[in-house]
């Protein structure tokens, strides 16, 4: 298959050698990111470029897809290819874009309200398929692009433009609930901690399996509550607090924690599960499905015709 | 010699099997070279209730399923009861003597009771008998039907071949014996023909399209695609996917599609509703995907086994803003299957959704089909490439994905390609994908960008076929219809032409873009203006006026779930002529 | 002496507040007892780009932001430049003296530079000091600006109010000496007036109708009414809620309508495409709720924050089926007031879902209103409603929530009642509710089923004012236009007079039902129909045409994201009137 | 307030007296149940017709809302104000029901395609909120109405119309699922145990907040593999497996088993979280909304007009 994407069994996916890295700036994007300065979603940009270039991956081998909200805003930022599709639909375009090609590296990028609150249903149910996808969510507790109103992940009691008398609404708890619906790289970053950050989404990408790494973002503009101060005070590393990723409770006890503590990391890894594409026989040989030939062949028009008659 | 016209009902309660007989007879016809339409009246309900499945068949191809049955299988009691009385003299009723009486039939109508008890040990070789004797009585020989039951039963042994054999035999005899055959015997034209349901073909046409992303959320009446793919997928090399809803269909197809699959989904007006948001996104980022909406009765969950014309307003006006989209609304069961391939030429040229608006009388209906014209491998088209498997690729120095051209469409570099690296978005974006609502908005490259992308369906009118009015240049009156109302508007004019009223027929099956002016010149000589459609508002006479200021002189319409059969046309152009209505909407004789 | 007419445009990057400046002025015009009508014309971008509010005032009711300007306030050296150019003699632009530099101002432009750093020792206060020299050169007095600004910093101690009281004299005082006073001073009438924008006005109109359930989730430009609603939520004892998606809006709104609390909705072209299939819902299971599209410029995201009336035949084919809904466009910021109770009540009484079309032109934009015309107790009329807290139940003893009625309409019980349980559905069901699609289905029913629904429009018909032409009888143009685009029409009438040109106009608000017959009439004497719209397709022209069958013989068209301004109009109407052309597409003087 | 339904705070609920039981007869709904003979809603319906029976809840009381499948067509076949809403849509409209007038017993039915696959957003999201609803899936494990294509329950292997060769994804796991997204009662039940099944329900209608009842009720037309007699041989009861449900990481580890154990019964209980109608503040006096009068006091009038001048 001489096609852009290539088929790699597991094995040969093991296997393969380290590929040199690129420099990042191979990966600067035609636009300039017009977030507000201090936007925690810079740091996210930087650490998904360093990421990629460190990966060694070429431009045009990557395939970034967002919603829509500020931090959606993300593939015009990157030189790979991009899709900015509707809000809350990254996941299933990046569905159907994997498995369409499953030969490109599928990164997802997107906002909080994007991907727990109208794209939660495909949230959910990427995660029981695992599909092959590096999903990124920039995790600010808020509707930043639509100017501050409260987010499923904004705090119980959080002022915001939509609950000016504070949210009465539990949050969606990310961490868990990927770990429960069968994500099999779970992960969260900070975007001040640069270094950490792009080696979780490192491990994202080259892990096979949707990978999930939920970054805290913080928007500078309409969430004054969970600031950049907020976060650096509160995250640890699980590195540090002694968490075993392959521990499933483990993982969805540490996950639940939101206190004066705040684990960052990767919280679960199942590094054995395979991935929807590996098990779709459709996908056995034969390369990505984009690039193979449209002409149906004899038999099987014969075949098909014969079931008719 | 007269044409043979042969129709049978077979009725009963869901659950009783209704469709086994129907597809047997079904294959026994279509093997002997006979044409076929049918049409199963059934309900959302397992069981219980009331489905009727009418089989026509003759010489000649069928295009619907006719006013008139030959012949009446009842399988309970109700059925008898409700269609007994519409039987006319010549014809015969089938059933279970055992179990049902027949009360009220005219006379000269056969009545022909069949001892099943007697005949075949179980209920489960019932329809094997009564198959054989309907053969018996339209003077067919039982051999045939005796292979196609060694083909069905081979697996299970040749035990159960020798018993279901033995059965068949059993009826054809017992009829043979104890009725009166029709006074004619159906042929055998010497050249077997297929059989499909109009699903069937969506599907099959997208195999021919080239498809290789198949995904659905289950929707009657659509699911016989999904269906239909997911058996054939690991044999085709197609990836066939149910997900969790419709928004995740659509969002997953364009993803597909945006790698340069061929992408294809289908749902009715529900899951097409849920859609509508996508099918602009697929439009603003330029991606040709394929959307299937097999309409049934609406407004919401509706009717869902039922057929309607009702969504037509639904599909224009499918998503926000203006936006180019194709609309194409087959009008057979056997144009389902050739829309496919033309409307993804289409989709892929001009880089924009295409809308195939079928409905239940097609997806659920079956017909013959000439096996020479299932063309698996038809003429693609895939627009301009970049980087598609074993294609050149340039070096993308300076390539634009948006490049404002005078067609409107520039080639599209699929994700994958060394050089090309660019974003599509939802977002309003200059020619290199670069978005301007965020960045900065300029009203006149907004302009421009909105004229360029409108400006591509001016490339498409001239390659698709106009309508054309078939029949007479002098009609009394012209009779318009659209999608699936072909067959039956088509044998209405003949019938109307026996009456002695000659009528010409112009059906309409690209919605958009509309040939406007094809469509203005065909009709503008038309002495009276009849637009028949199965809906309530007139949805496609509203478009029609709305886009070429025709004001039709009366209309015929329909909302009761059922199909059009042609005497409801012709009564209704006999109503419009005699100058008794303007508007004529028939009143369904009760076959469901 | 001539009406004032004064206009003033504040242009910067995002982020460096446009807005407050105008709200002040704003504020201190409608104290006066002056109208205003504002328009901001801004971007997605959060910093940087570049936006305009534009602020029109005067003594008689203002429609629209008009064409000329008589200052120009550049915050930035990208706002001198571009609109410099276009400032007549007479005019004055102020700015930062520190900062900008004016190049390229026509004769006669004064030019006023403001040492704002002088003048204000923190660039917070510097939207102060240039309020009070607009103020000084308007000829109005600094005292209510000053008492404003007490009032506003009241909380913040006396000292705050002191610094800014003597920033604001220093502006006040510096204008007075160093720039030449317009010749003109604006009036105080000494009726002051309120000032909201449409966001407001579709939020105060809800609390109007007795809303007690609203929710929403946000989306530009229609987030404005959730911002106000959940400010409001607690005092009006409104339970406000921002949920999921916008199909769990809907549904949830459709929930609450039922148990029978009002309950509202809004969102933009994106969000109703979610919602389509529950408005079919709510019209099949007969539960009034109201649903507002705050239309953006589409398609898909497209620019989120410019205006388009896009999404006319989105709302005409929203959801599978034909079913009953109301679709009324408000003309204006308070007729976006106005329309909430309205379609309130027709929506309860004929017990279906009501779509008000705003646009982000009314939604975004602000205008005076007149207190006295703010009505929070309108006349109010719930429809046949049984177990409404207070109201006497029967006893339930045959009831049936579908009756067949004349009207189409029966009584609808509210859950809780005793003696009245049954099931809404949306499947097709009979008169007490029970399924048709399931259980049994007949066609005949369904056919009455429909029937009785679609007649409900009948009735409702009557109750709404039909669209009126203003203006000359005899006019040699008949301008017609829908929705928002009143204002401006209006003005362009009254400048076409000015020129000559004698026109009227016929602005249409309610576009289900429609006033097909009134259209016509209205319509049958007029001499040229331009029909004006901002969106590409012409959409309102198409549906116009297909339900009255008019053709226009011209049209007057925008889709670059900015809406009208009157001499578009003008310019659009000579060109047709000359026969140079049948589509006028103004190009928009960048302002953006 | 006379109005039909009563604010009722949480301790007058928890004093509330027992009411008399009805006999069931009084919910027969209109029609006769159309189900396949043999089909597990059969059970289910008759247990929550004997649950409201034997809690005494009055027909008028009860509002019970579906969307569309088989199990959907629940409320046609009890005598209750009922809504039969769209596909999916079941949740959001109970949750707009149950704010609308929180005087009324909501309870919420329907089917593992409707709820755990299109429905799967506001799932999630009803539960984080604590709404104070019953939710009973009856969960087969397949698309019944549309003649047996994979549904989200469907386990990995499972050929169905839609999956002829297996299919290839893991199943939704409702149970865990519900617990880490915040619902305060989680139970399962089986429509074959009657009697424990009742008690499951009643409990659930009795809880305040989100009580979801996950209920095994076989497809006999369409799932073969997952019959009556499949759940009879598995099915345990966690009441006789010393389970704890206040114990949250048990109850998940529980809710996770699926083999030749499968437990049933009450997994999962917080009764002390306030369900959303008692956290909000508008709802705090004044009965329910829908039954408030819609004028507009002058004072507020006068208030919402003076802060446009
Ligand atoms: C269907 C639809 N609904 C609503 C919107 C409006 N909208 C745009 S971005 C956004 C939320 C942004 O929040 P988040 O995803 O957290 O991203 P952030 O801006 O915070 O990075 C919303 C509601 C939309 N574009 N489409
Ligand atoms: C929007 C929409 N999509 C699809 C359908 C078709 N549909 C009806 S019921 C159903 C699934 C039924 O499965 P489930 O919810 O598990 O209920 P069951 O019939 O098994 O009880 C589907 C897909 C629909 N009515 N609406
Ligand atoms: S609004 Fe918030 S999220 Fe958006 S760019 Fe600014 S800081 Fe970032
Ligand atoms: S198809 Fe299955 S779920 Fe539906 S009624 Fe029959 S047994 Fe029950
Ligand atoms: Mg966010
Ligand atoms: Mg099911």
């Amino acid at each position: 298959m001489a096609g852009p994407g290539v088929t790699e069994t597991r094995t040969a996916l093991v296997k393969k050698p380290r590929r040199a890295p690129l420099p990042v700036k191979e990966f600067k994007g035609k636009a300039e990111p017009d977030w507000c300065p201090g936007c925690g979603d810079f740091g996210v940009l930087n650490a998904l470029k360093s990421a990629v270039a460190e990966l060694g991956l070429r431009p045009h081998e990557v395939l970034t897809i967002s919603g829509i909200g500020c931090s959606s805003n993300l593939p015009g930022y990157i030189n790979t290819y991009g899709m900015h599709t509707l809000h809350g639909r990254a996941l299933a375009v990046a569905s159907g874009a994997q498995l369409g090609n499953h030969g490109l590296k599928v990164v997802v990028t997107g906002g909080d309200g994007d991907g727990f609150g109208i794209g939660g249903n495909h949230f959910v149910h990427a995660m029981r398929r695992n599909l092959d996808l590096t999903y990124i969510v920039m995790d600010n507790q808020i509707y930043g692009l639509t100017t501050g109103q409260v987010s499923p992940t904004s705090r119980k009691g959080m002022k915001t433009k939509s609950t000016p008398h504070g949210s009465v609404e539990n949050p969606v708890n990310a961490i868990p609930l990927a770990i429960v619906c069968g994500a099999t790289y779970v992960a969260r970053g900070f975007s001040g901690q640069q270094k950490h950050l792009i080696e979780l989404i490192k491990g994202a990408i080259e892990h096979k399996g949707f990978a999930f790494v939920d970054v805290f973002s913080p928007c500078v503009t309409y969430n004054k509550e969970n600031t950049h101060e907020f976060f650096k005070q509160r995250t640890k590393k699980l590195e540090e607090m002694g968490h075993d990723p392959a521990d499933f409770h483990a993982a969805i006890e540490k996950g639940g924690l939101w206190g004066d503590v705040i684990p960052i990391g990767l919280f679960y890894r199942n590094a054995e599960a395979p991935a929807l594409d590996e098990l779709e026989p459709v996908l056995a040989e034969g390369g990505p499905l984009a690039h193979r030939p449209l002409d149906v062949s004899d038999e099987n028009a014969r075949a098909v015709i014969a079931e008719l008659m | 010699m007269a044409q043979t016209d042969f129709s049978v009902g077979i009725g009963g309660a869901a659950g009783q099997g209704v469709a086994t007989p129907g597809t047997l007879l079904a294959k026994l016809f279509v093997r002997r070279g006979l044409h076929i339409n049918a049409y199963n009246a059934y309900q959302s309900i397992i069981r219980g209730g009331h489905t009727f499945l009418t089989i026509r068949t003759g010489e000649a191809p069928v295009r619907c399923m006719g006013d008139e049955l030959e012949m009446l299988i009842p399988l309970n009691q109700d059925t008898m009861d409700r269609h007994v009385r519409r039987m006319r003299p010549g014809s015969a009723v089938l059933f279970d003597g055992g179990k049902v009486k027949p009360e009220g039939a005219a006379d000269g109508v056969q009545l022909c009771p069949l001892p099943l008890a007697q005949l075949a040990k179980s209920p489960l070789h019932y329809n094997t008998a009564a198959v054989a004797a309907v053969l018996r009585l339209v003077g067919v020989e039982c051999r045939p039907f005796e292979e196609m039951l060694a083909e069905q039963f081979e697996r299970k042994g040749d035990a159960v071949v020798a018993e279901n054999v033995a059965v068949a035999r059993a009826g054809y005899e017992y009829a043979g014996a104890h009725f009166r055959p029709y006074p004619f015997a159906l042929p055998d034209t010497g050249k077997p023909l297929a059989v499909a349901t109009g699903n069937e073909c969506l599907a099959m046409g997208g195999v021919a399209a080239g498809v290789k992303f198949y995904c659905a959320y289950p929707m009657s009446p659509s699911t016989g695609v999904l269906m239909w793919m997911a058996r054939h997928a690991r044999q085709l090399g197609i990836m066939v996917r149910q997900v969790e809803d419709e928004i995740a269909v659509i969002n997953m197809a364009i993803g597909a599609a945006h790698t340069g699959c061929r992408a294809m989904c289908a749902t009715s007006g529900g899951g097409f509703a849920l859609m509508t948001e996508a099918l602009g996104a697929a439009a603003m980022m330029e991606i040709p995907v394929v959307c299937i909406n097999v309409q049934r009765a609406g407004p919401a969950t509706g009717v869902p086994t039922k057929t309607e014309q009702g969504d037509l307003w639904q599909v224009l006006g499918a998503g926000q803003g203006d936006y180019p989209r194709l609309i194409a609304a087959p009008i057979s069961i056997a144009d389902c299957f050739h829309t496919i391939p033309q409307i993804f030429n289409l989709a892929d040229r001009f880089q924009c959704p295409g809308i195939v608006l079928a409905d239940l009388l097609e997806s659920e209906g079956f017909s013959s089909l000439d096996p020479a014209e299932l063309d698996f491998n038809p003429p693609r088209d895939r627009g301009e490439l970049i980087g598609l498997d074993g294609s050149p690729v340039p070096s993308g120095e300076g390539y634009e994905r948006y490049r404002q051209t005078e067609s409107g469409v520039a080639p599209r570099a699929l994700p994958g390609t060394p050089g090309h690296a660019h974003v599509v978005a939802t977002d309003e974006h200059d020619e290199r994908g670069v978005l301007i609502s965020d960045e900065f908005t300029d009203p006149h490259k907004r302009q421009a960008i909105m004229e360029r992308r409108q400006r591509k369906m001016d490339g498409a009118l001239p390659l698709i076929d106009p309508p054309r009015v078939a029949g007479a240049a002098d009609a009394e009156v012209t009779l318009v219809g659209w999608g699936s109302t072909w067959g039956v508007i088509a044998e209405a004019v003949e019938k109307l032409e026996r009456e002695g009223i000659r009528a010409n027929h112009l059906q309409v099956k690209w919605m958009v873009p509309l040939h406007v002016e094809a469509i203005q010149q065909a009709l503008a000589k038309a002495r009276k203006i009849v637009i028949v459609e199965n809906n309530y508002s007139g949805q496609f006479a509203r478009y029609l006026r709305s886009e070429t200021g025709l004001v039709a002189d009366a209309h015929i319409r329909k909302y009761d779930g059922e199909p059009f059969l042609p005497h409801h046309v012709v009564e209704g152009v006999r109503k419009v002529l005699a100058g008794k209505t303007k508007k004529y909407v028939p009143v369904h004789e009760i076959r469901v």
